[in-house]
C-alpha cells in the first residue's frame, strides 16, 4: 500500500504542477470578470517559448537556463494575453470567441515559428531540464519524506507556493480586493475610484504569465521538446480545475492535484494483478469519471464571479 | 449608411482586417500574399469540386455551431459538443454498417441513432447540472475524453481487434451520385440539407414553440421562469439533450457522408471546439450560425489549397483563420467606428 | 473577378488520361497530421520521396516531387485529389487511416498510381505497403532480453491498433526467445500525444524494477524518454534504458554525456517508398498487390547503439536477425491473449 | 456665494434623447435639497453627472464656487462628493468593511489592515449612529443595513456633500425614520445633502428646498416651508393628484385563501414561518404589515409553491395546494406581483409582448398544440399596454428599457388580466412616483370591488392603512394580530410590528396618549 503511495504522490504533484500555474492564472482573469478559455493557447505559447529559450541559451546560462526560460515564457505569454485583453476589455469582443481565437492563434504561431526556426515540425530536445532534487533534511522524515520530498521538481514546489501567494494576493492585499470587486460588481468598484479596465488588464496579463509558466513547466519537465501535440487539452483541464476549485486559488490547486491523483491512480492500479483482466479503456476513462463523480458527490455548486463575461461599460446597468 | 448596411459591413471589414494582417504575416515570411489568397479563393470557389468540398466541410460546422448556440440560449456552456459529435459519429457508423434495411428506413434510423447518442451524451451533464448544480463546463470537458476512449474501445471490439468499422451500407449513406457528379467527384453529400433543416428546426423550436419560449425564459432569467411556473431543471436537461442531438447529427455527417465509416481516433476532431466560435460569431442565432459555419468551413477547407497551389505552409493559414475569428469577435469596435463615421457624414 | 482571369494551371487542370505519357515521372505523398518531420513514418516516407526525387535530379513541386500535409482525416481525400489533379504519377498515402480515402480517390483517378503505407487497399492502381513490425519488435525484444539486469522489461504502446500490436507481439516473442522467465510489463496509454501519461507509466515501470522500456507511442514516448533521463540525471549509475521506435531516437536520449537510448527499432518506410517508386518508374508498378517489407528486405532493423550494447550481444542479435531473414524463425503478428 | 454645488444649465443626452435638458440645481452648504420628479424624469442621470459617472453634454458645474470637470468618480471623491446610489453599489460577497475601504485600503506591510479598518468603520458608525456589523457579508445583511453601509462609504472618504438617490425606497418605516434623523444629524455637522425621493412626506419632513424636474426639464425650485405636498405633486406631474385613495366599504364573501399553522424553513434550515394562520376572503384587501424579514417572503413563496412547506396547510378555494407545483397553484386562481420585479417579475431581455405572456403562454389561444401564436400575444400586449398605460415605444421593445414604474404596470396588468381569484401584491409600489402609486392602488381596489381577494404585502404604513380593509401584522413568522385600519393607529400598528400583541399595543398607545394629554394640560 505504502509502495503505491510512494509512486502516486510524486506523480500527482509533478503532473499537477503545470495545471496549478495555469488554473491560478485562470482564477486571476476570471476573478476580474474576464472569461479566459484561451488558457490552452497561452500554455502553448509558454511551452514553446520555454523550449526555444532553453535551446538557445543553455550554453550561456547553464543550469539556470530552465528557470530563466520560465520567466521569459511568462513574459511572452503575458504579452500574448494582451491580445485577449484588448479584444475582451477594450473592444468588448465576446470573451469566449476571443479565447478560442487565442487558442488557435497560439498553436499556429508557435508551430509556424518552429518551422521557420528549426525547419521541421518540432524543436530539438533540451539538455537543461528542470531538475529533480531531494529536499535536504525533509527527505529523511519517515514515510512523508520519500513521498513528498524525494526527487521533486523545483517547479512543483513553486506551483504550490504560487497557489499560496495567489491566495494571499487575492484575499489579503488591496489589489486582490479590487480584483474581486471588479469581477463581482464593476460599477460599484468604479464608483469607488477603482480603474476597472486597468485592473482587468492586469489580471488578464497575470493569467497569461502564469499560463506561460505552466506551459513552460510542462514542456521542460515532460516532453523536453515542442511540437504540435505538446500541449493538447492541458489548458482545458486547467479551466476545469479552476471551476472545480470554485475560482479559488487553493481550490484550483486542490482540483489540479485531484486530476493528477486520478491519473496516477489509474496508472498504478492498471498494474495490480487482480485488475489485470479489466479492459484498458476503463483505466483510460477512470480519471474523468472519477472527476465527475467527485463533483456530483460532494462538491456541489460553484458560483462564478457575477460580472464574468460582461464587458464593463460605464453607465450601463 | 443605414443600420442594415452597418450590420453587413461589420463582418466584412472584420474578415478584411484578418486577411490584411495575414497578408502582412505572409510578406514578412517571404510569401506572396496575392498568390496565397488567390490559392485560398480557388480553394474555396475555384471550381465546382472546390465548392462541393467547401459545402461538405460546412455541414458539420453548422451542426456543431447549432449545438453550442442552442445550449447558450438556455444559459448553458456546452464544451462537450466534441464528445457528443464523436458518439454521434460512432452511432451512425454502427447503425450504418450493422443493419441492412431499405434506404427509406436505414438512413433516418442512422441519423436518429446519431442524434440519440449525442443527446445521451448531453443528458449526463444536463442531469448533473439540474439536480446537483454541477458546473456543465467541467462535466462536458470530462465527457469529451470519455467519449474518445469509449468509442475507440468499441471500435476495436466491433472490428475484432482492428482500428475501424466496416463501411456503412449504401442504404445508410448520405453520399449522392448526383451531387458528386455535379461537383466533379467531390464528396459533397446530402448532409448539408440535413444541417440546414436543423437550422430551421432550431429556429422553429426557439421562435415558434412553447418549449422554445420556456427554454429562452430559463436562459435569460431562471428565477422569473420558475416564478412563471416553468421548471428550470426540466429545461436545462432538455436544452442539453437537444444540443447534444445537434452535435450527434454533426457526427452523422462524418459517418454517413464524408467518411462512410469510423476509424479509431488519435485525438479530437476539433469540430466541436470550433463550434463554439461558430455559434458565438453568429450571436447564437440560427441565421448567425449559418454565417459562422460558412466562414469557418470555407476558410478551413480553402486553406488546404494554399500549400497545394502556392506552397504556403498550413501554419500560416491557421494564423489567418485565427485572426479572422479574432477580428470578427472585435466587431463591436468596428461598428462604433462606422457609426462615428456616419454621424460625422450626417453632421456635414 | 480577379480569380478567373489568371488561373493557375496546376491547380485547375483536371486529371486527364494521358498523364502517364508526359515523358517525365513524378511522385508525391500525403502526410498524416504529424507532417513530414514527425520523427516517425511520415518523416521516413518523405525521406524516401525526397531522396528518390533528388537522385533523379528533380525539383520539389509539380512535375517533380512534393507532399501535402493533412490537418485532419477530413483532408485526406482532398489532398490526394489535389495531388492527382496536379498530375503526379505516383502518390503515397501515409498511414492506415488513409485506406478509405485512397480507395475512393483511386476509383476516381484511375490513371494515377497510388500507394498506401501501413494499410491495404484492393484496387488495380493501388500498391499496398506493409511492414513486419513484429520482426523489428522481435529484435528489440532480443536486445532488451539480453541487456536486462532485473529480468523485467516494459512495453509502452500508444493506441491499441493492429500496427502497434505487431510491435508488441514481436517484442514479447523476442524477449521470450532469450529468456522465457523475463517479465514483460506491457501497457497501452490510449493516445499517441499524451507525454504526461507516457512519463507516468514509465515512472511506474522503472519504479517497479523494469530497466528497459520499448515504446511505440509517438509523442507519448517523449514522456518515456524524459522519465528515463531524469532518473539518469539524478543517478549517473542508474541502469535505465529506452528503446526508441521508427527512426533513430538517439537524440531523444541524450542526458549530459550519457544517453538512455539503448537502440531504436527502425522502420524503413523510406526504403519501401523508394522501392515502389523504382518499380513504378520502370513500368513494374505492383498495382493491386500488397508488398510486405521485413528484415529480409531491409524494411526493418535496429539502429546503431553507439556502444550501449556490447559487441557480443550485438553478435547474438545478428544471429537472430539472420534466422528471421531466412525464415528459420517466424514471428507472430498478434499477441497471444493472456488467459 | 455659499453654494457648495452649482449645476448650471446642465444637459445630458442619450443618443438624441435629452435625459437632462438644461437643468439648474444649486445646493447651499448645510442644507438638504430635495430633487423631485416622476419616474424617468432624469434625476438619477443628473446626479450621475455630478458624481462623474456620466459626462455632461452642456452646462457648467461649480463646486464651492470653482468651475470643475468631474471626469470620473475619483474626481468627485476628491471634491468631497459622495453618492448613495439608487441601486446599491455594494459587492455582495465582500464584508461591510471591505466594501467601505475599497479603493483606499489602509495597509500594513502590503496586507490590508482589516482590523484597524473595521475599528475605524465601527467608530464612524457609532459617531453617526449608523449601526452596522463590520465583519458581516453584504449578502447576509438587511437592506437597511446595506443602506447604512452605503452612507458609511461616503463618510469614510470624508465626503461633505452627499447625494442620496432614492434611499428610502426599500426601507421599513422604522429604518426610514432613522435615516431621516441621520440626515438631519449630518447637515447639523455642516454637511450638505441632495435627496431624491418619491415620498413627499419625507421631503416635507427633512428638506429645506425642493427642485422639481419633469421630463428632463427643470420646473423650478421652491422652499419647502412655503409649499405643501399637493403643490409639489402638481408641479411634478403637471396635473392634480389625489392622495387619499378613494374607496368604498368592503363586502367580503367566501374564503379564497386559508392558511393553517404554516411552518417554513429557509434554505439554511432556519425556521422562518412558525405556525402562521391567515384567511383572505373575496371582496376584501388584506394587508400584511410588518418589518422586512419577518417571514413575508417565505409566506408568499409558500403560497405560490416556490418553496417547500414544512408543515401546515394552504387552501385556495377550498383546494389543498400545499407543496403543489407553482404552475398547479397558479392555475387554481392566483395572481402574483412579485416583490423583486427584476429578479422574478420580468425577463428583462424579453420584449414587452413576451413578458405579458409569461404566465399564460401555454394556454390557448396564446399557444396551441405546443406552437406559440405570437400574433395573438402581440394583440393582447397592445391591449394591456393601452389599458394599463404602460409607456413604451411598442410591444417589441425590451422590458429592460422600461422605467421601473412602467415595468410594474406591465406586471400588474399581466396578473390582473388573468382574472385571479386571489391577487398577491408584494411591495407593488416600491420606487414609484406618486402618479404611478395612485394608479396601482386604484387597480387593487377595483379588483376587490369586482369580488376578488387581494393580499397586499408592504412595508409602508401609509399604504397598508389606506388600501387594506383588514391588516394582519406579521412578526417573527406568525401573525400577531389582525386589525381594521379605521379602528387603529399607526402607533399601535408600529408596536405590533415590533412584536406586541394587539391588546398590549392598544393599551400602550392609549397610555401614551393619556400621558401626552396630561403633559399637555400641565
Ligand atoms: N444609460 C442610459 N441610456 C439611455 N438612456 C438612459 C440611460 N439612463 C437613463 N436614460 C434615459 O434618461 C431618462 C432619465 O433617467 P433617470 O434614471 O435619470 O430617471 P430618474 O428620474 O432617476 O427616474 P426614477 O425616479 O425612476 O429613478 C430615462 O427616461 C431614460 O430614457
Ligand atoms: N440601459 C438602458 N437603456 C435605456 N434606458 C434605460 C436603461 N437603463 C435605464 N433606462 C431608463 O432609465 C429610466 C430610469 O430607470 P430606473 O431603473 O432608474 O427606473 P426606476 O423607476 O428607478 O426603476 P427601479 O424600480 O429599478 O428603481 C427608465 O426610464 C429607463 O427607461
Ligand atoms: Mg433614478
Ligand atoms: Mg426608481
Amino acid at each position: 500500500m505504502l509502495d503505491v503511495l510512494y509512486f502516486i504522490i510524486p506523480i500527482t504533484i509533478a503532473s499537477a504542477a503545470p495545471l496549478i500555474f495555469t488554473a491560478i492564472g485562470g482564477v486571476f482573469s476570471e476573478r476580474s470578470g474576464v472569461i479566459n478559455i484561451g488558457l490552452e493557447g497561452l500554455m502553448i505559447m509558454g511551452a514553446f517559448i520555454g523550449i526555444l529559450f532553453n535551446l538557445f541559451f543553455a550554453d550561456t546560462f547553464g543550469a539556470w537556463t530552465p528557470w530563466i526560460a520560465l520567466i521569459v515564457a511568462m513574459l511572452v505569454s503575458a504579452l500574448f494575453a494582451t491580445l485577449h485583453a484588448i479584444a475582451s476589455i477594450s473592444f468588448r469582443a465576446d470573451q469566449v470567441v476571443s479565447g478560442v481565437a487565442i487558442n488557435m492563434l497560439g498553436l499556429a504561431v508557435a508551430l509556424f515559428s518552429v518551422k521557420m526556426i528549426f525547419g521541421k515540425g518540432q524543436t530539438d530536445f533540451i539538455q537543461q531540464k528542470i531538475p529533480r532534487f531531494n529536499v535536504p533534511f525533509l527527505e529523511d522524515i519517515p514515510v512523508i519524506g520519500p513521498m513528498f520530498f524525494k526527487l521533486v521538481y523545483g517547479s512543483s514546489i513553486m506551483a504550490i507556493a504560487v497557489a499560496f501567494i495567489a491566495w494571499f494576493v487575492i484575499y489579503k492585499t488591496p489589489f486582490g480586493l479590487r480584483l474581486r470587486s471588479v469581477g463581482e460588481h464593476p460599477m460599484a468598484a468604479d464608483t469607488m475610484g477603482i480603474k476597472v479596465t486597468k485592473t482587468r488588464y492586469i489580471a488578464v496579463l497575470i493569467s497569461g504569465g502564469l499560463a506561460g509558466i505552466g506551459g513552460a513547466v510542462y514542456s521542460q519537465t515532460i516532453t523536453n521538446d515542442f511540437g504540435h501535440a505538446t500541449i493538447n487539452g492541458q489548458g482545458f483541464m486547467a479551466l476545469a480545475a479552476m471551476i472545480f476549485g470554485k475560482w479559488h486559488p487553493l481550490g484550483a490547486m486542490g482540483a489540479a492535484l485531484f486530476f493528477g491523483f486520478a491519473q496516477a491512480l489509474a496508472i498504478s492500479s492498471s498494474s495490480i494483478t487482480f485488475l489485470e483482466d479489466i479492459p484498458a479503456v476503463y483505466f483510460h476513462i477512470f480519471p474523468y469519471v472519477l472527476t465527475i463523480l467527485a463533483l456530483a458527490g460532494f462538491l456541489g455548486k460553484a458560483k462564478a464571479p457575477k460580472a464574468l463575461g460582461k464587458p464593463y461599460v460605464k453607465g450601463n446597468r | 449608411m443605414s443600420n442594415r448596411m452597418i450590420n453587413i459591413l461589420v463582418p466584412m471589414i472584420s474578415i478584411f482586417l484578418g486577411l490584411l494582417v495575414g497578408a502582412i504575416v505572409m510578406l514578412i515570411s517571404d510569401y506572396n500574399p496575392i498568390t496565397g489568397y488567390m490559392a485560398l479563393w480557388n480553394g474555396i470557389f475555384g471550381d465546382s469540386y472546390a465548392i462541393g468540398e467547401t459545402i461538405r466541410q460546412i455541414s458539420p460546422y453548422l451542426l456543431a455551431g447549432l449545438a453550442v448556440a442552442f445550449a447558450f440560449r438556455t444559459g448553458l456552456f456546452n464544451i462537450g459538443v466534441e464528445g457528443q459529435l464523436i458518439v454521434g459519429w460512432f452511432a451512425a457508423a454502427y447503425v450504418g454498417m450493422a443493419f441492412d434495411l431499405p434506404k427509406i428506413i436505414h438512413l433516418p434510423f442512422a441519423l436518429i441513432a446519431a442524434a440519440a447518442a449525442g443527446a445521451l451524451w448531453g443528458l449526463v451533464p444536463g442531469i448533473l447540472k439540474a439536480t446537483l448544480k454541477v458546473h456543465e463546463v467541467i462535466v462536458t470537458i470530462m465527457m469529451n475524453y470519455i467519449a474518445l476512449h469509449v468509442v475507440n474501445a468499441l471500435i476495436k471490439t466491433l472490428s475484432g481487434g482492428g482500428f475501424k468499422l466496416e463501411r456503412i451500407h449504401e442504404s445508410a449513406s448520405l453520399r449522392s451520385e448526383f451531387l458528386s457528379n455535379l461537383t466533379d467527384y467531390s464528396t459533397l453529400h446530402y448532409g448539408i440539407f440535413v444541417a440546414l433543416a436543423m437550422v430551421v428546426v432550431m429556429w422553429f423550436i426557439l421562435e415558434k414553440t412553447k418549449t422554445g419560449f420556456e427554454l429562452k425564459s430559463v436562459g435569460y432569467n431562471d428565477n422569473a421562469a420558475s416564478y412563471a411556473g416553468m421548471s428550470a431543471n426540466k429545461n436545462i436537461i432538455l436544452a442539453m439533450v437537444i444540443s447534444g442531438a445537434f452535435a450527434g447529427l454533426g457526427g452523422a455527417m462524418e459517418a454517413l457522408g464524408t467518411f462512410g465509416n469510423m476509424s479509431s481516433m488519435g485525438g479530437f476532431t476539433g469540430i466541436g471546439f470550433d463550434g463554439i466560435a461558430v455559434a458565438l460569431l453568429g450571436a447564437n442565432t440560427p441565421l448567425g450560425v449559418i454565417f459562422g459555419a460558412t466562414l469557418f468551413g470555407s476558410l478551413k477547407y480553402g486553406a488546404n489549397n494554399m500549400p497545394n497551389e502556392a506552397g504556403i505552409p498550413v501554419e500560416i493559414v491557421s494564423i489567418i483563420i485565427a485572426l479572422v475569428i479574432f477580428f470578427v469577435a472585435c466587431g463591436y469596435i468596428i461598428r462604433v467606428g462606422l457609426i462615428r463615421l456616419r454621424n460625422k457624414k450626417e453632421a456635414k | 473577378a480577379c480569380g478567373s482571369d489568371n488561373k493557375d494551371n496546376a491547380g485547375e487542370k483536371p486529371a486527364t488520361g494521358d498523364s502517364g505519357e508526359k515523358g517525365g515521372f513524378s511522385l508525391a505523398m500525403v502526410t498524416d497530421v504529424g507532417g513530414i518531420d514527425d520523427k516517425s513514418f511520415n518523416q521516413s516516407a518523405w525521406k524516401g520521396v525526397k531522396e528518390f526525387g533528388e537522385d533523379q535530379g528533380w525539383e520539389k513541386g509539380t512535375g517533380g516531387y512534393d507532399y501535402l500535409q493533412s490537418t485532419g482525416p477530413e483532408d485526406y481525400t482532398t489532398n490526394l485529389n489535389n495531388l492527382a489533379r496536379r498530375d503526379f504519377n505516383l502518390i503515397y498515402g501515409v498511414g492506415f487511416l488513409m485506406e478509405d480515402a485512397i480507395e475512393d480517390i483511386a476509383a476516381q483517378q484511375k490513371d494515377t498510381q497510388f500507394s498506401i503505407i501501413d494499410g491495404e487497399v484492393d484496387a488495380p492502381n493501388v500498391a499496398s505497403i506493409l511492414f513486419k513490425e513484429q520482426e523489428g519488435g522481435y529484435l528489440a525484444g532480443v536486445a532488451a532480453g539480453l541487456m536486462t539486469k532485473s529480468d523485467k522489461v516494459g512495453f509502452i504502446g500508444g493506441m491499441d491498433n493492429p500496427v502497434i500490436e505487431r510491435f508488441e507481439a514481436g517484442f514479447l516473442e523476442g524477449v521470450k526467445a532469450v529468456k522465457p522467465e523475463i517479465k514483460v510489463d506491457s501497457k497501452y496509454v490510449g493516445a499517441f500525444d499524451k507525454a504526461e501519461l507516457g512519463k507516468a507509466e514509465a515512472g511506474r515501470m522503472y519504479s517497479s524494477g523494469v530497466d528497459i522500456i520499448f515504446h511505440a507511442a509517438g509523442g507519448t514516448g517523449n514522456g518515456v524518454f524524459s522519465e528515463a533521463k531524469e532518473r539518469k540525471q539524478a543517478d549517473k549509475d542508474a541502469y535505465v534504458w529506452v528503446i526508441g521506435v521508427d527512426s533513430d531516437q538517439y537524440e531523444e536520449g541524450k542526458v549530459g554525456d550519457d544517453n538512455v537510448t539503448l537502440t531504436s527499432m527502425l522502420k524503413r518506410v523510406d526504403v519501401a517508398v523508394k522501392d515502389i517508386a523504382d518499380l513504378s518508374m520502370n513500368g513494374n508498378f505492383p498495382g493491386g498487390e500488397t508488398k510486405v517489407y521485413g528484415l529480409q528486405d531491409d524494411g526493418l532493423g535496429l539502429a546503431d547503439s553507439r556502444g550501449a550494447i556490447p559487441q557480443d550481444v550485438l553478435d547474438q542479435i545478428d544471429e537472430y536477425a539472420q534466422k528471421i531473414a531466412n525464415g528459420e524463425i517466424e514471428v507472430p503478428e498478434f499477441v497471444e491473449k493472456k488467459k | 456665494m455659499d453654494y457648495v454645488i452649482e449645476m448650471l444649465d446642465v444637459s445630458k443626452k442619450f443618443g438624441n434623447f435629452y435625459a437632462n435638458d438644461h437643468i439648474t440645481l444649486q445646493l447651499k452648504k448645510g442644507e438638504i435639497h430635495a430633487l423631485l420628479g416622476e419616474n424617468g424624469a432624469g434625476k438619477s442621470t443628473l446626479m450621475n453627472v455630478l458624481f462623474g459617472l456620466y459626462q455632461p453634454d452642456g452646462g457648467e458645474i461649480r463646486v464651492r464656487g470653482e468651475h470643475v470637470a468631474i471626469t470620473d468618480p475619483n474626481v468627485a471623491n476628491d471634491l468631497g462628493i459622495g453618492m448613495v446610489h439608487q441601486h446599491f453599489m455594494l459587492v455582495e460577497n465582500l464584508t461591510v468593511t471591505e466594501n467601505i475601504i475599497l479603493g483606499s485600503e489602509p495597509t500594513k506591510s502590503g496586507m490590508i489592515n482589516i482590523k484597524d479598518s473595521a475599528k475605524k468603520v465601527a467608530e464612524i458608525s457609532k459617531m453617526y449612529g449608523l449601526d452596522v456589523d463590520p465583519y458581516a457579508k453584504i449578502e447576509d445583511i438587511s437592506v437597511g443595513m446595506q443602506q447604512r453601509v452605503e452612507i458609511l462609504k461616503t463618510l469614510y472618504r470624508g465626503a461633505d456633500i452627499l447625494i442620496f438617490d432614492e434611499p428610502t425606497a426599500s426601507l421599513t418605516p422604522q429604518e426610514i425614520d432613522e435615516l431621516l434623523n441621520i440626515m438631519k444629524k449630518l447637515v447639523a455637522e455642516g454637511k450638505s445633502i441632495i435627496l431624491i425621493t418619491h415620498k413627499l412626506a419625507e421631503i416635507m419632513n427633512v428638506s429645506d428646498k425642493v427642485t422639481v424636474i419633469r421630463k428632463g426639464k427643470g420646473i423650478g425650485t421652491v422652499i419647502t416651508s412655503e409649499t405643501n405636498p399637493e403643490e409639489l405633486a402638481t408641479l411634478m406631474v403637471g396635473r392634480q393628484v389625489t392622495f387619499k385613495t378613494e374607496k368604498g366599504p368592503s363586502h367580503p364573501t367566501e374564503e379564497v385563501l386559508k392558511i393553517e399553522n404554516l411552518q417554513v424553513n429557509d434554505y439554511r434550515g432556519v425556521a422562518k414561518l412558525k405556525g402562521l394562520n391567515l384567511s383572505v376572503r373575496r371582496g376584501e384587501i388584506v394587508g400584511i404589515a410588518g418589518i422586512d424579514g419577518n417571514g413575508q417572503s417565505e409566506l408568499i413563496e409558500a403560497i405560490t409553491g416556490l418553496t417547500k412547506v414544512k408543515s401546515g396547510k394552504i387552501f385556495i378555494n377550498d383546494e389543498d395546494v400545499t407543496n403543489k407545483k407553482t404552475r398547479k397553484i397558479t392555475e387554481t386562481g392566483i395572481g402574483h406581483i412579485p416583490q423583486d420585479r427584476h429578479k422574478h417579475g420580468l425577463i428583462l431581455d424579453f420584449s414587452v409582448a413576451y413578458n405579458t405572456a409569461l404566465q399564460s403562454y401555454y394556454h390557448e389561444p396564446l399557444s396551441k398544440g405546443g406552437i406559440m401564436n405570437y400574433k395573438v400575444i402581440n394583440e393582447r400586449a397592445e391591449e394591456l399596454i393601452k389599458e394599463y398605460d404602460v409607456r413604451t415605444q411598442g410591444t417589441h421593445e425590451l422590458a429592460r428599457a422600461l422605467s421601473g414604474g412602467n415595468q410594474q404596470k406591465l406586471i400588474i396588468g399581466r396578473e390582473i388580466l388573468r382574472n385571479p381569484d386571489l391577487l398577491i401584491a408584494a411591495l407593488p409600489t416600491r420606487g414609484l412616483d406618486v402618479g404611478a402609486i395612485e394608479f396601482i392602488h386604484r387597480r387593487l381596489i377595483e379588483q376587490r370591488d369586482s369580488g376578488k381577494a387581494v393580499l397586499l404585502i408592504t412595508f409602508e404604513l401609509d399604504e397598508v392603512m389606506n388600501v387594506s380593509d383588514r391588516i394582519a401584522v406579521i412578526y417573527d413568522g406568525t401573525i400577531v394580530g389582525t386589525v381594521i385600519p379605521q379602528e387603529t393607529t399607526e402607533q399601535a400598528l408600529g408596536l405590533m410590528m415590533a412584536g406586541h400583541s394587539k391588546d398590549v399595543a392598544e393599551k400602550k398607545v392609549l397610555a401614551a396618549e393619556k400621558d401626552g394629554d396630561e403633559q399637555h394640560v400641565e
